[in-house]
């Protein structure tokens, strides 16, 4: 190692940032060696984001400061950040959709006041950058054309386009099939040999082990730890994540399953591009069992989810309940058979955030006559019935009056839960149960969906966490590409169902 | 008179009542494509003919009157990005507000200044832009069709009749040929994309604005010191809103956008020509349907009936980092 | 006796060049003879009209005088909660025992400056713009036409209207457009009876070299040179008359229909349109003022049963 | 840091800003009243004077107040479905109809109590009709309902133009408008009410629309907050895709929404149509509907504000009437200067001064 390797690419210095009331970043201080792969590991809502966007100059810290190859820089938007060589790959991507990949890797580094030159160069550069990094994309393209990998590769060539000797990804795997993670995490090793320094953000152990020099754990808007990956263990760094050892084992009994419940027969679903998500999709869940449904996200589930809750009109085929063909049903008819769903994103469909608590503990059921006589609704009732919920879910602060954007995450989620558990359904549907929650709250989400299975119910889950599916799951469906690739017993080896999740092997 | 020269007669009408349209379709595509809705265009074009004519007046210059009106538009513009880029105001709310506060203005400044019921004073020939012969129609004119469409359609317009039909090859250039075009699209569609690029949204966006109120400065001042000679109370009498008809009837595009305008610039001269006449079989046809029929058109437009319009996917909302 | 003298103008605004402007001229006129100054409001809206009529009777002024037939139901209703005030409307008639109506005779200038315009006319087709498409401005267009087929029988007379609403009044866009295409179908003489409208009918023969004609009050000087004549309805009498007949307590109420014979409408001539107007039109159009008074030519009124003799 | 997501209490968020956002609005006018050469202070007093001095011009400011009333809660209606209607002038108009139709019909023959009920529905029916369209073309093709309701604006106002002249018109009449109603067909004034309160209501058209007005108030209320589809709406109004999750038909809640809408903005029709004027005029709306966008911003959507607005508004009017009888240099188009003005100060930059706020506040609840 020579003298300018010790010289670290990115030196931040007590980066405190609060969002209004959320404290997202609280006094952080990292560095990050030149030449290094280095991951940053939280749960949601750990302030990852937060901290990669405050170095890109997204957002700007409350205080702090951003040192770049040990020269301290005034980092106040993303141009100066482009300028001192960052360049970042975010979370949710930053493409004009109706642009070409051209345009959009030019945007902002056009070359010119006028677009003829600037265009041709680009168009070479671009080339010579796919040729170099194996990142070979269409440029005359139109994004919203493009699957998400490739979108994604057109957010790496930006970065690269615009000279990044640092690159930042966050959660970049979050939506590409492993073997498509496996062939970024090549491209990031070519950097990495190049000398570029590669931040990486994600929540997936097996990656940071995989891949990554150095490792930065944060929790609740704290850098709790940075270890060399090579002298740390996965079981740590999930220790340093959530504060606690990580229970992954939900204690059950061996299910009991009764009569079909919930049949799909050859279901096929469009999103509203015309894109085929679910294609042919077939299986039962019988009374009494928990079928998890494992994938990696982005490939058909939500779809899936939506068109058996009815919120989505399938395109063909057959949703039958307890032997009845509801496809198309709306989802309030569908709640009056006896489904429920806890859905995959509270805040995009759970939850009205601006009403008070009690509001959104009837979300749905709200026709219901205990809650007001005919068209009428009575705030009283609405509230006692709430309460009834928060004090069994132990719900905090147990105020039915208060704002639902005022409560944390894993309240809100409990929220959700105690409606649709105590709804006493039929059918459960579940997506990500746990996302952003507390493991406190996991623990508690976890056993009532179990103990819903136990009274008789059916249940279907849908998880990104495998470890989610593995520990709650009678039985487990693959899915990939909008095809149910195969059945499984939860007990099978995470390797395995690793490589369906891929389309490898069936 | 044969059906040639009404015809000609027609289309020499359609022309003079298009171009304040053409010139405002312009200014709200700048500002939509860049994401901000500006339902103000009625307002702006109202106060910058009202500031055009009551220079044109105080000076006798019709260039100094052109200023004006741009100046007071760019300002009305200025306001209008400080509520719904700045301030991440409601845009529709904005718009209201600036149509409002610009038709009480100028009545009220008018009437107070002038005292001729909220009319500026009648302007002298040299205080406004007078027709501009073309070399060659008086030569022209008698041959047979060329002749009298150059020297009563083409010829014989002011000179902001040529700006506003050079304005839309020019738009055209700007937005896809320019790197300012380029960001401006983009930024109507995904500011996020934008600003993680390295570029302010807020600065973009404010000049998208800006050449909102520019081009509005023409169509203000067109009407009062073009067209007519003088500011009348309400005198743009919802052509911002016929001209925002336009804009989502060319689905956000500069050269539909001129043939937008100049259709509905058509049905405006036509309904003027069929006044009083009567269709064999029909009976007269009531102008009120020729006033409608641009909005009608784009309800059916909006209906899905003809293709279909996309606002800019990013138009109406505020850019909100940090909740 | 005592007069407080109280205007209401139409909306077209004070200064209209045209027929609140000569309402406006009267009231100055006696002001300057009597010293007795008077109170005036120009409303901008139609709702306004009845609320400032009723505000001036309730502050004590009499006579009130509403120029406009837009006011018709306001002085119709004020004047009735206002028995003791006295009220004059123009332009239309009101049956109360204290209004007393302003009607003219429109038809009768009308036709003078048709015979004019039939005469000017070297395409042999005149034009006519009107405001809002209402009877009473059918009425000039109906003298108008019979005029300038008086002076040359086989003329062609195009005729438009602004709009159906108020707004019509205010348009000179419009009026314009409506005037170019006259002029491109060949008209040479355009009468405009269109309030504010009227200025853009000028406006635009003047920008054409065609000729125009005025109303209400006299616009030869707005375009020396190409607006031949104006048909000048005495707007300023009635107010005056108004004011100095309460003062004199000759305040009458009922209706006072004035025509050529009253002098309330006539066709104006000055050092502006001095030139256009030759000798040979002249005579003719003084013979047709004196056998209208003389009761020899009787120029059809259209509002009589709403339809023109063609 | 950011201060959009820190809560304020709500005399803050419901008083206080609004507030200062009326007095930057008034200080702006002032402005411009001292420009045209005129003393501002003069004018406020004299506006003031005219709107609150005297029993007619208290019958005069809620004459007014109850157009905006209708119009506000119109707004507001929509509004809390995330609808933003801003088609209520026109629907206003149009609602004019369906009342002259039912007194044009009934006033020769029933007391004005008969006609009232058949009036309103008449006027509620018509402009929801009104916004039928425009309610259609959002809920089925997504098109967005500002452009549409603007469109709507002028179809209606051509389509009232050719009834009106074409149709309504009494025959030999100069202005395009009804017949005058007889007793049947007109609404009665409210002197009894102003009497209560020892006030002579002179020729004020306060009439008995203003108590129709006040009920819509509650009946909104109850709607909004104390029915399921008042629920249903508000769900929709945040957010669409909570709403499909809860089975909440996206169509039916914008249509329904819409229409209610336009009903409570065709019966302000019943206030000038039949309260005042006894006929159907030209344009009689003359900007009520989107007055009521300002009315239903400063009133946060509520009724109990809508009414405080549109009182506020009222005396804007009246005032504003008076003002510019007693001081001819200002004209009565200034109340669109100070409606333009208080629309963008509360709506536009309603929260140009909650940071600030937000740091004084935080820093008093600190100590
Ligand atoms: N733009 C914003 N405005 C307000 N609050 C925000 C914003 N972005 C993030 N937050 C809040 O800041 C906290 C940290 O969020 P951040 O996105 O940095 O988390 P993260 O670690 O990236 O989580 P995830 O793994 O879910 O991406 C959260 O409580 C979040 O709600
Ligand atoms: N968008 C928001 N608007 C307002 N307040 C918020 C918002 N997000 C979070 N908060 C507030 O910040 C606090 C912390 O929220 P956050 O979701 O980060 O909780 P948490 O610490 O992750 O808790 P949990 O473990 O239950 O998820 C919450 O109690 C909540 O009141
Ligand atoms: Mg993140
Ligand atoms: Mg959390």
């Amino acid at each position: 190692m020579n003298a300018t390797s010790q010289v670290p690419a990115i030196e931040l210095i007590g980066i405190d940032k609060k969002f209004g009331a959320v404290h997202a970043n609280k006094n952080i201080n990292l560095t990050v060696a030149k030449g290094a792969i280095h991951g940053i590991i939280g749960e949601n809502g750990a302030g990852k984001s937060t901290l990669m966007s405050i170095l890109y100059g997204f957002y700007q810290a409350d205080s702090g400061a951003i040192h770049v190859n040990g020269r301290p820089v005034a980092i106040h938007d993303s141009q100066s950040a482009i300028a001192a060589g960052i360049g970042m790959v975010h979370q949710h991507f930053m493409l004009v959709e109706n642009f070409t990949v051209l345009e959009n890797v030019m945007l902002g580094a056009e070359g010119g006041a006028l677009l003829g030159k600037g265009t041709e160069t680009a168009r070479a550069a671009l080339k010579k950058l796919e040729e170099d990094y194996e990142l070979e994309v269409d440029p005359d393209a139109v994004i919203e054309e493009l699957p998400v990998g490739l979108q994604q590769r057109v957010e790496i060539l930006k970065a690269m386009y615009r000279g990044a000797e640092i690159l930042i990804l966050d959660e970049p795997t979050g939506v590409l099939t492993p073997s498509e993670a496996d062939h970024l995490f090549k491209i990031l090793g070519v950097l990495r040999d190049q000398g570029k320094t590669v931040v990486l953000i994600t929540h997936k152990l097996r990656e940071i082990m995989a891949i990554t020099d150095t490792v930065s754990v944060m929790r609740r808007g704290e850098m709790v730890a940075t270890r060399k990956t090579s002298e740390t263990t996965v079981e740590e760094l999930a220790e340093l994540m959530v504060g606690r050892r990580v229970l992954l084992h939900v204690e059950k009994g061996a299910a009991k399953p009764g009569e079909v419940f919930l049949s799909v027969r050859n279901l096929t679903v469009k999103d509203s591009r015309g894109v085929t998500m679910v294609d042919d999709v077939s299986f039962d869940v019988r009374a009494g069992e928990i079928v998890g449904i494992a994938g990696v996200a982005g490939n058909g589930q939500s779809e899936l989810l939506e068109a058996i809750t009815g919120i989505r009109k399938p395109a063909s085929g057959e949703i039958l309940i307890n032997g009845e063909p509801v496809a198309g049903f709306d989802p309030a008819r569908l709640r009056s058979l006896g489904l429920a769903h806890i859905p995959e994103d509270r805040h995009h469909m759970g939850l009205v955030l601006p009403f008070e608590e009690s509001l959104n503990a009837i979300l749905g059921y709200h026709h219901d006559e205990r809650y007001g006589k005919g068209l009428f609704l009575d705030p009283d009732a609405v509230r006692r019935a709430a309460l009834d919920e928060i004090e069994k879910y132990d719900i905090r602060p147990p105020n039915p009056r208060l704002k639902t954007a005022n409560f944390s995450g894993g309240n809100q989620q409990k929220i959700v839960v105690a409606r649709e558990i105590e709804r006493d359904p039929k059918l459960l549907i579940v997506g990500q149960p746990t996302r952003g929650v507390d493991i406190g709250a996991i623990e508690f989400i976890h056993r009532r969906i179990v103990e819903t299975r136990d009274a008789g119910k059916a249940v279907l889950l849908v998880s990104v966490e495998l470890d989610e599916i593995r520990s709650l799951s009678d039985r487990v469906l693959v899915m990939f590409a909008g095809k149910i690739v195969g059945e499984k017993t939860p007990d099978t080896g995470e390797q395995t169902l690793g490589l369906m999740m891929a389309g490898i092997a069936a | 008179m044969d059906y040639f020269d009404i015809l000609v007669s027609i289309l020499g009408s359609t022309v003079r009542l298009s171009i304040p349209l053409i010139f405002t379709a312009l200014a709200g595509l700048f500002s939509e494509r860049a994401g901000i809705f500006d339902i103000g265009l009625e307002g702006k074009m109202l106060a910058a003919a009202f500031a055009s004519a009551t220079a044109a007046y105080l000076t006798g210059s019709p260039w100094v009157g052109l200023a004006s009106g741009i100046g007071v538009s760019l300002a009305f513009s200025l306001v209008h990005g400080f509520a719904s880029i700045t301030n991440r105001g409601n845009q529709i709310v904005s718009g209201v507000a600036i149509n409002f506060a610009a038709a009480g203005l100028t009545a009220v400044l008018g009437h107070a200044w002038f005292r001729q019921g909220g009319r500026t004073p009648g302007l002298a020939g040299d205080a406004r832009f007078g027709p501009i012969i073309l070399p060659g129609a008086d030569a022209l004119r008698d041959v047979p069709f060329v002749g009298p469409l150059y020297a009563n359609v083409i010829s014989g317009n002011n000179l902001l009749t040529y700006l506003a039909f050079l304005a839309v090859p020019l738009s055209w250039w700007v937005l896809y040929r320019t790197r300012f075009g380029l960001r401006l699209r983009a930024v109507g569609e995904n500011p996020g994309a934008v600003d993680t690029a390295g570029i302010s949204v807020t600065w973009l966006r404010y000049r998208a604005v800006l050449v909102a109120g520019f081009l509005c400065g023409f169509s203000g001042t067109y009407l009062a010191i073009a067209q007519s000679a003088a500011f009348i109370n309400n005198m743009s009498a919802g052509k911002g809103y016929i001209a925002l008809a336009a804009l989502i009837f060319a689905k956000w595009r500069p050269v539909p956008v001129m043939l937008a305008c100049l259709l509905f610039g058509f049905l405006d001269a036509f309904a003027n020509f069929m006044q009083g006449k009567s269709v064999p079989g029909i009976g007269e046809v009531p102008v009120q349907i020729f006033q409608a029929l641009p909005y009608i058109l784009t309800c059916v437009l909006l209906a899905g009936l003809i293709g279909s319009a996309n606002p800019p996917k990013a138009g109406g909302v505020p850019y909100v980092k940090e909740r | 006796a005592d007069v407080k003298p109280a205007l209401v103008y139409g909306t077209g605004g004070k200064f209209d060049k045209s027929f609140n402007e000569a309402a406006y001229a009267g009231a100055e006129k006696f002001k300057a003879e009597t010293g007795i100054d008077y109170r005036d409001f120009e409303p901008t809206g139609d709702t306004q009209g009845e609320q400032a009529i009723r505000n001036f009777a309730s502050k004590g002024y009499n006579p009130v005088v509403a120029v406009s037939f837009a006011w018709t139901s306001a002085i119709e209703k004020v004047a009735a909660e206002f028995p003791d005030t006295k009220f004059v409307i123009v332009d239309s008639v009101v049956d109360l025992p204290n209004v007393r109506s302003v009607v003219y005779k429109e038809e009768e200038g009308s036709y003078l400056v048709g015979i004019l315009a039939g005469m000017a006319s070297k395409t042999g087709k005149v034009g006519f713009v009107g405001g809002m498409d209402i009877p009473l401005i059918r009425k000039f267009e109906c003298g108008y036409e019979q005029g300038a087929r008086a002076a040359n029988p086989s003329i062609e007379v195009l005729q438009n209207m602004t709009g159906t609403t108020g707004a019509a009044w205010n348009d000179p866009v419009r009026g314009g457009e409506l005037t170019k295409n006259q002029i491109d179908q060949g008209a040479d003489v355009i009468y405009a009876a269109a309030g504010a409208t009227g200025l853009g009918v000028l406006q635009t023969a003047a920008d054409n070299g065609k000729l125009s004609i005025g109303v209400d009050s006299n616009q030869n000087y707005l375009h020396p040179g190409s607006v031949l004549t104006s048909m000048v309805k005495r707007v300023d009498l009635a107010v005056y008359n108004a004011y100095s007949d309460a003062k004199g307590d000759k305040f009458s109420a009922g209706v006072q229909a004035l025509g050529v014979k009253e002098d309330g409408v006539a066709y104006a001539l000055d050092e502006h349109n001095a030139k256009l107007v030759t000798d040979e039109m002249k005579a003719a159009v003084e013979k047709a003022k004196a056998d209208i008074i003389a009761g020899t030519i009787k120029v059809h009124d259209y509002m009589s049963d709403n339809s023109c003799p063609k | 840091m950011s201060t959009a997501s820190v809560p304020l209490p709500n005399w803050i968020n419901y008083a206080l800003l609004p507030l200062i956002n009326l007095i930057l609005a008034f200080l702006v006018s002032g402005l411009v009243v001292w420009i045209i050469g005129e003393n501002p202070y003069d004018a406020l007093v004299l506006m003031l004077q005219g709107a609150l001095g005297r029993g007619e011009g208290i019958g005069f400011t809620l004459f007014y107040a109850t157009n905006f009333i209708f119009t506000g809660l119109s707004v507001a209606v929509a509004y809390h479905a995330g609808l933003f209607n801003i088609g209520s002038e026109g629907q206003a108009y149009v609602g004019g109809l369906g009342a002259a139709l039912v007194a044009l019909s009934l006033d020769h023959y029933v007391p004005w109590y008969v006609t009232m009920p058949f009036a309103i529905c008449a006027a509620a029916l018509f402009g929801a009709a009104g916004a039928a369209i425009p309610a259609w073309l959002q809920a089925k093709r997504n098109s967005h309902i500002v452009i549409t309701t603007i469109m709507f604006n002028y179809i209606i106002s051509s389509l009232m133009n050719y009834v009106l002249v074409h149709v309504l018109i009494v025959p030999g009449k100069m202005a395009p408008e009804t017949r005058t109603f007889i007793e049947g067909g007109k609404l009665p004034k409210l002197d009894w009410l102003m009497s209560m309160f020892g006030l002579d209501l002179g020729p004020a058209p306060l009439n008995v629309s203003f108590l129709v007005a006040l009920v819509m108030c509650a009946l909104v209320w109850v709607l909004i907050w104390r029915t399921k589809l008042g629920y249903e709406m508000r769900t929709l109004g945040i957010s669409r895709s909570v709403a499909a999750y809860a089975g909440i038909p996206y169509v039916k809640i914008v249509i329904i929404t819409m229409l209610i809408s336009g009903g409570l903005a065709g019966m302000m029709a019943l206030n000038p149509v039949m309260g005042a004027s006894a006929r159907l005029q030209v344009e009689f709306v003359g900007g009520a509907g989107f007055v009521g966008i300002a009315v239903s911003l400063m009133g946060r959507n509520h009724p109990v504000g809508i009414v405080l607005a549109a009182i506020l508004f009222g005396v804007l009017y009246q005032g504003g009437a008076d003002l510019s009888f007693e001081m001819p240099t200002i004209t009565r188009d200034m109340i669109m200067v100070i409606q333009g003005l208080v629309i963008l100060f509360a709506g536009a930059l309603e929260y140009m001064f909650r940071p600030a706020i937000v740091r004084i506040y935080q820093k008093m609840t600190r100590d």
